[in-house]
């Protein structure tokens, strides 16, 4: 029974890791570039519905997808103004990257202060079927991340921009030659990664704390997912994050509750060591 | 048709090209020789707007064409086949032919042109579904060229179609090409192999280092003691 | 030729100019020249990385603390002469850069970065949980008092900046330095020239360890405490906030940057909460408008009649 | 473009050269020696963090301090000379912490110190403070090994007192809520895996077993973590009579929402932190509901200073104080100046023999140092502390009973 309870609460959990990793792998894929300010739109994510829901009092829902399209139109802005001038040289852009996270995160405590925030759940109670107990909230907050991965696999499938969206991440040169204007496509997907980072922590900021640091954790297990899944791998990437998520939750019941995040790291940096190009990662060729 | 005036290209801090001048006329068949390195490719690459040359120009039917996007140049006709394939390893073969239609948005058409290409290349066909990153290096090149032609250019430049291949998987390539070059499509070709190149072609083109040595009708290169000392090892 | 002089020329008045501080300057400003130096010795290690191998480093206080953490074992816990705890720390140091390099070093793109700054949080984590070990919190403490005036100990920071940035310029400036700049900008070429690249780098990273290293022990020696501070990744970041105002690459730009961020910033205590604002938006600006720093900007000033050289037709990169 | 990147670099340097030679020319005409003349100010200097990850809890300290100045200025100041506050952003930083009281003790020339907030700051700035011989009280870094150094070598640290509680004041100031209010045999401990916690949870134990409560499980979560499923599975297996909970930090509160939902059958109660902070609990919601803890103040009358701090408080600021850092560092300031009051001469040596005998009145109750280690004592008669418990949004007071607003409020589902 015990172990029951912890898969659900580890495949609950990991389709969240699973969204927020996504959009990481697709900007890694199609940009090229280190972006270590990902972290910072799942921190707008949570301030804007924070700001909507509490300071505007306005509805889960309304808040949820307005707080989304201005990360995705910060995300346009961003790559527009600032990654555009210097994206070739891959230092600057880490470095440009890093600082503005920093910057973003104290522009946050200048607006919003820095103390911890929280949001109420949009689902209170918790379900028990059997013995097994499930909190509303966080099927609620699963069942939409599920939904958004699943349109976004079909978007890249399916729709002439997801396509282009592949051939981008997959071959460049390639991409150019076909008449592709790359440059558009990067930016759109920067803005996608946005949007996805953004509506990650609108899901998860009823569950967590809201806080101006509260990215780089996030930041962090997203880069463990997508170097786990293969760097680009989209389906790579999901499976990491499911993996990874039934890893912490079990090693924490079944071996120490403060082992979560050093399972993490060691997870990661064996795979680094035994398998660097990840576990799907078979992009080398061609 | 396409005239290149005085190109001079950096590669980095580099010197690529070194002021070349090219032609190429409707429905020629032109070919571009030259050992490893003189910069053929690059040349290729600064006519689809992947470079930009810093000085000379590029002439399209007479209006300059350096400087705009690569995007835009597969849209007034001139469309490249790289060197190396350059096809999404994990698309399917109909997907990856799929994205040289990417500038047209007629569906109907497209369609229509992907059956043709089909005929052309009745092996891709079977294998429509499969990833690309499958295939062996011959279907690879098909793909490849398949794609290029999907855009419906007016000129197709081909960057050694042939590196790699087996002699009778390269012949049939060749062969493609001149049917594509007779249905109407002007063809600019880097190859390596010069004698099969020579084959095909209107006239030639020989760049060394940089520079454009020599241009003449292969059968007058071919009669050029130098050229078949150097070229052929004769 | 020229650039070699001018490295010269400034290390001589540097040196000059450092002798005459502690005559003419209030005692708490020796304090400040102090951590200056710190900071200047810990923003060349991560500029040695970073501008000349090309490797970036987000976990770079993992070495800072490491030092830290070591000397404070060695002298607060078992009473080992600091002297020589300083030398053994480095040596910690650079093994563990040993550890961490040679797996990542052979990989491209960010595992560095990553797992450097994967390192850097599990040891912060660590260093604030393991409370038996590590004092958690409450840091190491109880290491030996060497000196007992600011003087000696402002003293000893020269010799030891001095010390890094010569170490840093020797490297780069002989034929390592140039195999370096082969490896970053074209690693290809450099690979089919023959050069075993994972081995040039790993010798960057063990230096750049070794001189973050011994920053993190002398600071330990001179708060005469090792604390969790010293592996955070705020750290890290004014490394990289000195680098970038002063110049990456250039090893003086880390020196200039660290005297005007620890000097101006140090002065806008008023600024509050708004400091760490301004820091990052200083260094955004930095990346994007002033990207060869003040080191470059000084270099432009003295090396005025060539600049034009660096504008040569097809540096279109800039 | 080229141009314009050498005006922007011509106007960085002129603006960071000016800044640095302006700055530094500023700092050499600092000011005199104001040593006992009653026309200058009485200089405090408050090492506090204003940046860094504990930045928010800065300006609460600032905030009590100045209701501390307010009043002691217009009662005619410190033996006539005015309080000045000076602070300085140790951003909770061994590095700025030892910096900013370097400063303030050699460029500002501060009379006193007080301040601090973590314990490996407090322990390098009690060195500078004792090398220079300026009074230091730290008001809030609590560990244990502050007083154990300064009892260690009590005439170097002559001028050092900690007005903070230890760490077996914080859990007796839980204890009650065990021995008192449930009756409980047994608890469970969950806390962080930090040190704070784990010098908590030690101590607790031992407090514990001597009213003869027993432990019957425990659980260190991860600083980071999410995900409590584990925990609180080992909660209800364990079957405590009370869960204390030590998770002072972000994941406090992801952790008391499934302790909510999972409607564990016992009640809790935590010790100060993320779960004692008016504003996070205010957007909780009914997950808020029935969580007990302890602070060292609220606005009940405890001493008579309390009830018009509070008002004062509220109506100056407009928000509610936590109960810990503005209480501390307003108490910490009256102390100063009620002892050089009573001693009569702003001699340090006469001061610190009065912070050594005499009694002092402040927000948390009457101040009596412990003579060798200087640690303020805790208990009846002393210092002291209360306990609440939240609901809807509110904190309800519980203990002590002379000044509780109810009985502990019981969720339908505790057994």
């Amino acid at each position: 029974m015990a172990f029951i309870q912890l898969v659900i609460s580890g495949v609950l959990q990991g389709g969240l890791y699973a969204l927020i990793a996504l959009g990481l792998t697709l900007t890694l894929g199609v940009m090229r570039i280190t972006d270590l300010s990902y972290g910072v739109y799942y921190t707008l994510g949570a301030y804007f519905s924070f700001f909507f829901i509490i300071k505007l009092g306005f509805n889960f829902v309304l808040a949820g997808i307005l707080s989304v399209v201005l990360a995705f139109l910060i995300g346009l802005l961003v790559e527009r103004l600032l990654l555009r001038r210097i994206i070739s040289d891959e230092l600057s852009v880490m470095i440009l990257t890093f600082a503005f996270a920093y910057a973003l995160e104290e522009i946050i405590v200048f607006v919003w202060g820095s103390p911890f925030r929280t949001l109420p759940p949009y689902a209170i109670g918790t379900l028990n079927i059997g013995g097994i107990l499930l909190e509303k909230q966080r099927l609620v907050s699963f069942a939409v991340a599920v939904v958004l991965i699943v349109l976004v696999l079909l978007f890249l499938k399916k729709t002439r921009f997801g396509k282009a969206l592949r051939m981008v991440s997959q071959q460049q040169h390639g991409a150019y030659l076909v008449g592709i204007d790359v440059q558009l496509i990067q930016r759109l997907t920067f803005a996608v990664g946005s949007f996805l980072a953004a509506s990650a922590a609108v899901l998860l900021s009823p569950i967590y704390l809201v806080y101006p640091a509260m990215g780089w954790s996030p930041l962090l297990k997203a880069f463990g997912i997508v170097i786990l899944g293969g760097m680009g791998s989209v389906k790579g990437t999901i499976i990491a994050a499911f993996a990874l998520a039934l890893i912490e939750v079990l090693s924490s019941y079944y071996i120490n509750q403060s082992l979560s995040q050093v399972s993490f790291f060691v997870v990661l940096i064996l795979v680094i060591l035994i398998r660097p190009s990840g576990l799907f990662g078979n992009r080398e060729g061609v | 048709m396409l005239e290149v005036k005085d190109l001079v290209v950096y590669y980095g801090k580099a010197l690529a090209l070194e002021k070349v001048s090219l032609l190429v006329k409707e429905n020629e068949f032109v070919a571009l020789v030259g050992p490893n390195g003189a910069g053929k490719t690059t040349l290729l690459n600064t006519i689809s707007g992947l470079l930009t040359p810093a000085a000379g120009e590029i002439l399209w039917n007479n209006s300059k064409i350096n400087g705009i996007k690569p995007s835009e140049i597969v849209r007034l006709g001139i469309s490249q086949c790289p060197e190396g394939r350059k096809l999404a390893p994990e698309m399917t073969v109909r997907e990856n032919l799929e994205m040289g239609a990417f500038v047209r948005k007629d569906k109907k058409k497209i369609a229509e042109d992907l059956e043709k290409t089909f005929q052309l290349f009745p092996r891709l066909k079977e294998r429509h579904l499969q990833l690309a990153g499958t295939l062996s290096g011959g279907e690879r090149q098909m793909v490849a060229i398949a794609r290029s032609l999907m855009s419906r250019p007016r000129l197709l430049m081909l960057d050694e179609p042939s590196l790699g291949l087996a002699p009778i998987i390269k012949e049939k390539i060749f062969e493609v090409i001149r049917e594509i070059n007779s249905t109407g499509t002007t063809v600019l070709l880097v190859e390596q192999d010069t004698q099969m190149a020579f084959q095909f072609a209107d006239r030639a083109y020989v760049l060394e280092t940089g520079n454009i040595v020599m241009h003449d009708k292969p059968e007058h290169l071919l009669g050029q003691s130098e050229f078949r000392k150097a070229y052929l090892g004769l | 030729m020229k650039e070699k002089k001018l490295n010269l020329i400034f290390i001589l008045f540097w040196l000059i100019a450092l002798l005459l501080v502690p005559p003419l300057f209030p005692r708490y400003l020796l304090h400040v020249f102090i951590i200056a130096h710190i900071y200047a010795a810990f923003a060349l290690s991560w500029d040695l990385l970073a501008g000349y191998v090309g490797e970036l480093s987000l976990g770079h206080s993992l070495f800072f603390g490491l030092g830290a953490y070591s000397i404070g074992y060695l002298s607060g816990k078992f009473g080992v002469d600091p002297w020589l705890s300083i030398g053994i720390s480095c040596i910690v140091t650079v093994v563990w850069g040993l550890l961490i390099g040679l797996p990542c070093l052979r990989l491209r793109g960010p595992y560095l970065a990553i797992v450097t700054l994967a390192f850097q949080m599990l040891f912060f984590l660590l260093a604030n949980s393991l409370y038996n070990l590590t004092g958690g919190e409450e840091g190491i403490r109880n290491i030996e008092r060497v000196f007992n005036s600011t003087e000696s100990y402002y003293y000893l920071s020269v010799f030891l900046v001095i010390i890094a940035f010569i170490i840093c310029y020797l490297l780069v400036s002989s034929k390592y330095g140039l195999i370096f700049r082969t490896i970053r900008e074209n690693p290809e070429a450099a690979e089919a020239a023959g050069v075993n690249i994972v081995n040039y780098k790993m010798l960057g990273y063990m230096v750049s360890a070794l001189i973050a290293g011994l920053a993190g022990s002398y600071q330990a020696l001179y708060l005469k405490i090792a604390t969790p501070d010293t592996l955070s990744m705020a750290l890290t970041f004014s490394a990289i906030t000195i680098v970038a105002i002063g110049g990456k690459g250039t090893l003086v730009g880390a020196v200039l940057g660290s005297y005007v961020t620890t000097f101006i910033f140090d002065r806008f205590a008023f600024l509050k909460d708004y400091k760490m604002l301004m820091y990052s938006i200083v260094l955004v600006l930095c990346v994007l408008f002033f990207r060869n720093g003040l080191a470059g900007a000084v270099k432009r000033v003295l090396l005025w009649r060539k600049m034009g050289v660096d504008n040569m037709p097809g540096g279109g990169k800039a | 473009m080229v141009k314009r990147n050498k005006l922007f670099a011509v106007a960085m340097v002129l603006f960071l050269l000016v800044g640095t030679l302006g700055c530094s020319s500023q700092s050499q005409s600092g000011s005199g020696d104001s040593k006992d003349n009653p026309k200058q100010p009485y200089k405090i200097g408050l090492l506090i963090p204003m940046s860094g990850d504990a930045g928010d809890h800065g300006q609460i300290m600032i905030d009590g301090a100045k209701i501390a100045q307010e009043e002691i200025n217009a009662a005619g100041g410190i033996l006539g000379r005015q309080v000045e506050l000076i602070p300085f952003d140790s951003a909770a930083n061994t590095e700025k912490g030892v910096t900013g009281a370097k400063k303030l003790i050699e460029q500002d020339k501060v009379d006193a110190l007080v301040g601090t907030y973590r314990t490996g700051v407090a322990l390098a700035v009690m060195d500078v403070a004792a090398d220079a011989k300026i009074p230091f009280l730290i008001s809030m870094a609590a560990s244990d090994e502050i007083r154990n150094k300064i009892g260690k070598d009590n005439s170097y640290y002559k001028y050092v007192f900690k007005v903070a509680p230890d760490v077996a004041d914080y859990t007796a100031n839980l204890l009650p809520f065990l021995t008192d209010i449930t009756k409980a045999k047994t608890y469970y401990y969950a806390a962080e895996n930090t040190a704070w916690a784990k010098q908590l949870g030690s101590v607790m134990k031992k407090q514990a077993e001597a009213a003869g409560i027993k432990l019957v499980g425990e659980a260190y979560v991860d600083t980071s973590a999410t995900e409590f499923t584990a925990t609180i599975m080992d909660i209800k297996k364990a079957n405590p009579d009370v869960v204390v909970c030590g998770i002072i930090t972000a994941p406090g509160v992801p952790f008391a929402k499934q302790y909510y939902d999972a409607k564990v059958p016992v009640p809790m109660v935590v010790t100060s932190g993320v779960l004692t902070i008016p504003n996070t609990i205010k957007n909780m919601g009914a997950q808020s509901d029935y969580i007990s803890f302890g602070l060292f103040n609220i606005d009940k009358p405890i001493t008579d200073l309390t009830v018009p701090f509070w008002e004062k408080f509220q109506e100056k600021y407009g928000y509610r104080g936590t109960g810990f850092n503005e209480v501390k560092t307003y108490d910490s300031i009256r102390i100063l100046a009620e002892a050089i009051n009573k001693a009569g001469s702003f001699d340090k040596d006469a001061l610190a023999k009065t912070l050594e005998t005499e009694q002092f009145k402040g927000l948390a109750g009457t101040y009596k140092f412990d003579e060798t280690d200087h640690q303020a004592k805790w208990g009846e008669g002393y210092v002291n502390g209360v306990l609440a418990e939240w609901k809807d949004g509110k904190a309800q007071v519980i203990w002590p009973e002379n000044v509780r607003d109810s009985a502990l409020i019981r969720a339908p589902w505790w057994k």
